[in-house]
């Protein structure tokens, strides 16, 4: 089995809303040294072995569902796994 | 997994531990079964006989409750009340409480207390139409409380608003009795076109019993006898008794429940929430019901994780799932109708003459008592009540002082219980469906009945500093600010729904503040010819016992003839002569 | 004029939409299925809001590969009239027939109040029984709203005329106070607040109606010229 | 500064109702070889290069804040940035 890790984050242009909640959340628990909070989504995505180009199918999974272009990025890491 | 023998279970008293006492689990392998129960028939009786479920401490007070009424269709007993509103219509409501759960994980418990409200209503046939909550918190500038009531509030609206019922009313309230043991009680009004239909029945030799919904996880086990627990510090570890709640799939599995009993009622002979105790609840009183057996095989359960034992199967509380009794020539009907809803479906079971609750895992039959013995041959206990001393030595009469009345009048404005609510009820969905009349912000919140000129007015009200102070006359006072609240909306009240928080029944003056103030809401009810139809009891709110205050909510519901005479609590226009009526 | 009102797993104001064409302008309407993959016979699509599939990742994410969808953007290649409201714009927006994207409320909660907005451009299939700068007032209900796009797209917006309402107040925090818009050919529209809540005065308004009523309008004169 | 990376992540017990229709979603894609989806969070934090007990603080903001240690679990790296 195969593990792949995928991180998608907002663009830097756009306001993450989420991001700004916890931050001040954080210096509201007084931990002043925070400086900035960004938040993405994290995918634990686990292949069936047999998959012979899953490059080129997880962009394509990444690119038609997990991110959306306008606002998001991805990348991602692949994990062999038992 | 090695699960305790009988005999362990016995010795190490691990029954005691899920909150049954010495003399249950005596009367039960004595008397009942006429042997030791093995670990999951333990289980089972410890959930069936908790509290929650069977309501073995508060029956006795429960019975004052008058019921009856030419309007009613069904009364308590069901997953929730029927009062007939004319041409062929009825109303079906029910409030529930879900105070533990969201005491530790605040979203995901009131959220679910959503969800389980929702189910009840749906699992009678009804479609439902309106949502309404009632929240308690301890005081508001305390960062736990601002916690609570910021995920609280967000878990409601996030399960009402996905899931497209407009929540249409409710009250917060701030007191410190409740900062460790919040409140948080919702109710759900259906409207049910076919009055006909029955459900909540396993009955007749070979009909299936099938499952349908969510898979089933180990989430929430021993959630109704947590309900039925005081808390304290040390317990939590209690926190794995959460579920989690996916509004998503409970849409779809309302959309065929009320399809399926609209357009082919003949396939089903009755449907039921698996919710408080899962499985177990469910198919117990359904069979219990019916006045007959059922054979059940855990293998088919549809399993979130592996190796799951049958213990853990029949106590879960995984969310979103119904169980229904089908007539066995429509199987591959009913299969294939919730599989177009894209939802699981299998038969789990079938029903026999013989009165035993069967249940088999691997093979192995690893249940085998009598049906009533989890469902009717609970203790009823009838607890003595004696009068608070707070109240016996509080023997004059609290009089205000007021020096000014302009300072009185902005501390009382400024309290955050009278204070306005609207920051967090705009995070409701209060018009989804296109019924609501009158939205949150009035007296009453009102949904029209499309298709007629009749309208439903309906409030959730409680005021625990009245019922702390003088249980009799609070319980009254609670009816009549509900009744005020819709006929100051232009509705007749025609039924009520309840949730009755209290402390530990088994205190005395505790005991006696739950007689009392039930007493109060009985009077009052029969005073104003409205019958008590549904309703849930939430006993042992206690933090390091400490009780909350006496609080009983009520949930009235008023009937609009004409939706021209609806009346909201603003001024309309200027001009408009104001009137005080009353004394 | 036939209206099909497309149904999600998750749509929850499906039937508002249903009711307003049927009881609020009283024209043929009719739910179909996301399962579907021909939308022959119908004269306007209708996109209702709600949370489909949960809203679960991103709202309208997972709708957009549903087998309908083909189908709805042939039907808008086809100039035919495509309305998008609340999660029906997210997904027109996902499915890339609307520019921009739908992202959580500036102020991270739910909202659900009465909004006024202002008809930017009256002159569209959608708007043309309003006037110009009309303020109307209509329900939002939604957690993510906030438009957003970026500065070309904004440019590009303005200049084809494409935005149609904007909000009077910064309600949520969208770019330009954007409430609905439409693509370049101006058959797509796409707006957050919701005209079907507000068809009837006894629910509070009845700004909502002159949309619908502007869709069949134009609807009628299509089919005869 | 230094940049925290958090990985928040549903128990295994519970259910995760988002990676389910994710998950769904993908198959409907005809991309049959994906086994299981699983969606968490992932957060990034900028410190500010003074805070000298840098890991006690991050626990208890991750157990304070960013995760519910009633459904959640975390894990950090610590990375140097600019
Ligand atoms: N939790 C809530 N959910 C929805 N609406 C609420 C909630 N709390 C308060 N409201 C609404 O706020 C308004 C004022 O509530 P409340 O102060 O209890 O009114 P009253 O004392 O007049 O009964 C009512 O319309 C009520 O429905």
């Amino acid at each position: 089995m195969i593990l792949v890790k995928v991180y998608v984050t907002l663009k830097d242009s756009v306001v993450d809303v989420q991001g700004e909640a916890v931050k001040d959340a954080i210096h509201s628990m007084n931990y002043k040294d925070v400086l900035d909070v960004r938040i993405g989504k994290y995918f634990e995505i686990k292949f069936d072995d047999r998959s012979n180009n899953l490059k080129s199918e997880i962009d394509s999974i990444c690119d038609d569902l997990l991110a959306n272009p306008n606002i998001e990025s991805y990348r991602y890491e692949i994990v062999e796994a038992n | 997994m090695n699960e305790p023998t009988p005999k362990q279970v016995q010795e190490e008293k691990i029954y005691s531990s899920w909150g049954l006492s010495d003399s249950e689990y005596k009367l039960i392998s004595e008397k009942i079964l006429g042997r030791l129960p093995n670990y999951t028939e333990t289980g089972l009786f410890s959930v069936m006989w908790s509290e929650h479920c069977s309501y073995k401490n508060s029956k006795k007070v429960l019975r004052k409750l008058p019921n009856k009424g030419p309007r009613v269709l069904a009364g308590p007993g069901e997953d929730a009340g029927i009062i007939d509103i004319g041409d062929n219509q009825a109303v079906v409501f029910k409030a529930e409480s879900h105070n533990h759960p969201s005491a530790v994980e605040p979203y995901q418990g009131a959220a679910t207390g959503v969800g389980g409200i929702i189910r009840d209503i749906f699992s009678m046939g009804a479609t439902p139409i309106a949502l309404l909550n009632s929240l308690k918190f301890g005081p508001i500038n305390n960062n736990q409380t601002k916690h609570l009531v910021k995920e609280v509030v967000a878990g409601i609206g996030g399960y009402g608003n996905c899931i497209g019922i407009p929540t249409i009313g409710g009250e917060i309230a701030f007191e410190n009795c409740y900062e460790k043991n919040p409140l948080v009680n919702a109710m759900c009004i259906g409207l049910l076109d076919n009055t006909q239909f029955k459900h909540g029945q396993a009955s007749g030799s070979n009909n299936l019993i099938v499952y349908v919904g969510a898979k089933t996880g180990r989430d929430g086990i021993h959630g109704a006898t947590f309900a039925s627990d005081e808390f304290s510090n040390k317990k939590k570890k209690q926190r794995s008794a959460v579920q989690v709640g996916n509004p998503f799939m409970e849409k779809l599995l309302m959309d065929a429940c009320v399809e399926i009993i609209h357009e082919h009622s003949e396939w089903i002979l009755g449907i039921q929430d698996m919710g408080a105790a899962g499985l177990v609840s469910s198919t117990a009183e359904m069979a219990s019901k019916a006045k007959s057996g059922l054979i059940l095989n855990l293998d088919n359960v549809p399993q979130r994780e592996s190796d799951m034992t049958a213990y853990e199967m029949m106590l879960s509380e995984s969310q979103e799932r119904m169980v229904l009794c089908i007539k066995p020539e429509f199987e591959k009907r009913v299969l294939e109708f919730f599989s177009n809803f894209n939802l699981d479906a299998v038969v789990i079971g079938k029903v026999i003459a013989e009165k035993q609750y069967k249940i088999y895992h691997e093979d192995k039959l690893v249940v085998d008592i009598p049906v009533d013995s989890l469902v009717k041959d609970v203790p009823e206990y009838d607890h003595k009540g004696i009068k608070p001393k707070r109240i016996i030595e509080s023997k004059k009469q609290f009089i205000p002082t007021i020096d000014s009345f302009k300072d009185t009048w902005l501390k009382v404005l400024s309290s955050p219980t009278i204070a306005s609510k609207e920051y967090l009820y705009k995070t409701y969905d209060a018009q989804v469906k296109s019924n609501t009349v009158v939205k949150p912000g009035s007296d009453a919140g009102v949904i029209r009945i499309r298709g007629t000129k009749k309208a439903i007015a309906s409030t959730n009200d409680s005021n625990s500093r009245y019922v702390y102070v003088d249980p009799y006359i609070g319980g009254q006072i609670t009816v009549l600010e509900a009744a005020r609240n819709i006929v100051s909306s232009g509705g007749v009240p025609v039924g009520i729904t309840d949730c009755l928080n209290y402390g530990n029944p088994e205190d005395p003056e505790i005991f006696w503040e739950l007689d009392q103030s039930v007493q109060g809401i009985a009077d009052a009810c029969e005073f104003l010819n409205v019958p008590v139809i549904s309703g849930n009891v939430s006993l042992y709110n206690e933090f390091n016992k400490e009780a909350i205050y006496p609080s009983p909510m009520v949930g009235m519901v008023g009937l609009i003839e004409n939706i021209d005479n609806i009346t909201t609590s603003y001024f309309r226009n200027s001009g408009d002569l104001i009137y005080l009526l009353g004394a | 004029m036939k209206f099909a009102v497309i149904v999600f797993p998750g749509s929850n104001c499906d039937m508002d939409l249903y009711y307003a064409i049927k009881d609020g302008i009283k024209e043929q309407v009719e739910l179909v299925s996301y399962k579907e993959t021909s939308l022959d016979g119908y004269d306007g699509i209708l996109i209702p809001g709600g949370f489909s599939y949960g809203d679960y990742l991103r709202s309208g994410a997972i709708a957009s590969h549903a087998p309908i969808i083909e189908e709805v953007k042939r039907f808008a290649d086809l100039g035919k009239p495509i309305l998008g409201i609340c999660n029906g714009f997210q997904i027109l927006t996902e499915i890339g027939l609307l520019p921009g994207t739908l992202i959580n409320n500036r102020q991270n909660r739910f909202i659900c109040e009465d909004v006024e907005l202002i008809v930017k451009n009256e002159a569209t299939t959608f708007t043309n029984k309003y006037k110009k700068n009309e303020s109307i007032t209509l329900p939002v209900a939604h957690g993510e709203g906030r438009y957003y796009c970026d500065n070309k797209t904004l440019q590009e917006l303005k200049e084809n005329n494409q935005i149609i309402f904007e909000y009077t107040s910064d309600i949520n925090g969208s770019v330009g106070r954007i409430a609905g818009i439409t693509n370049k050919k101006k058959n797509v529209l796409g707006m957050m607040p919701h005209p079907e809540r507000a068809i009837e005065l006894i629910l509070g308004s009845k700004d909502g109606l002159k949309l619908f009523q502007s869709m069949i309008e134009n609807m009628k004169i299509e089919v005869q010229s």
